[in-house]
């Protein structure tokens, strides 16, 4: 707009923009929580032997992420479909 | 909300598409959350199985479904207490 | 105010009426949420044989939502006499 | 914070007032939801039974006397942590 | 900074005052809330034969609220120490 | 977030610092709840006993073990699906 602004235009906050990139933070640590309860429940047995998680726990977890990973990808495209089919009102 | 003017509705109403996108990210994140924890028990492998790939999709569906019953009711039921 | 302010006056923002309307919603949607949780805790199996609602569960829901409205109605109004009969300091 | 000046407290009092209506409606509806959780188990009708109704209120007077022996319980204990 | 300005300058708001203010009533409250359901849940039978607390409800209500106290401030050692021995990157 | 400019990059680094805390002291408070849920269960005495907290201590351990574990993970899956 001015010919000086263009460095300076770019410089100034669009609170839209603040807002959609901390919608996006807030749903990644919100399916990460989600991620952290659901595994713990799964693969974490509730007598608390040792400090350390054993070898079984271990696995699990990492089997628990790749498969809650894999749901939530393929429920995304289900979704997606869905939308489609029934476009809301 | 009658009590509004044409400018403060129109302010809510951005407020509120806000709110809306909000409503429909959490309410994903809770169907994924309910749905593998109900479909999914078995961490001998790290890929959904097909049976429990068919149960969260099912799982899903009828959530959606649920919810959706529960929110024509829930309009009617507003309504009608609100009318007392 | 103004003689020419009335219908500009009317026109402008005030935040609290937007607090309000916000927390009414905010309200209605945090009930609409528990409603949906408690509801598929009561009357949806977690077998899952199909993506349908059965005829079972449908009317389930429908008693389900019913009697819930009657409950948050009647905790209500025993709130509300319990509040007159000892009002918090 | 006792280190806010006169004009901030006025205005964390605010804040305060609207957190206090937030926190008491949460709590009424955390009361209704396991009240009714814990209360009805029967979706043969549309209407709550007798016992289903007393039961709910007794839960909610029940809930609402537990949360008070816990806050002056709570607020003992801060005294007393905070004091060390 | 200025002469008379001592007095009005100790009236602005600072805003990063009041956020912490919040922060700290926000935890409380989410303690207290915790600790509500979490006691709830340990002493109160899911019966409800009566409105008011029997004694030994009451008694448990006590003891756990002191139980729930000791494990924060304990949890909260161990946290501080573990931190120092693995600060993180 | 790469369409931000240096300012905005700036402002939301203030308020992800802010949030950062704050999800600390929630994943803390869950972390107390939690483990005080699995590790006590008796309530005939008001101190805790040394096989609780031995108990409690673990199961601190162990959730703060296994939300790094989560966070490696998630960590890697996420690299992996943005790239498709």
């Amino acid at each position: 707009m001015s010919m000086f602004g263009i460095g300076k235009n770019n410089q100034t906050i669009n609170p839209q923009n603040i807002a959609m990139a901390e919608q996006e933070v807030e749903m990644m640590s919100d399916i990460f929580n989600r991620l952290v309860m659901t595994c713990h429940k799964k693969c974490i047995s509730p007598k608390y032997y040792e400090a350390d998680l054993t070898k079984g726990e271990s696995v699990c977890i990492d089997r628990c992420v790749s498969k809650y990973f894999e749901a939530n990808q393929s429920l995304s495209q289900h979704m997606q479909k869905r939308g489609q089919e029934n476009p809301t009102p | 909300m009658d009590r509004l003017n044409v400018k403060e509705q129109e302010h809510l109403t951005q407020v509120l598409e806000a709110k809306q996108l909000k409503e429909y990210l959490n309410m994903y994140s809770t169907l994924t959350q309910n749905c593998f924890s109900d479909c999914v028990q078995d961490f001998t492998s790290s890929k959904l199985s097909n049976k429990e790939s068919e149960c969260i999709a099912k799982c899903a569906d009828k959530f959606l479904k649920h919810s959706e019953r529960v929110g024509q009711r829930f309009a009617e039921f507003n309504a009608k207490y609100m009318g007392q």
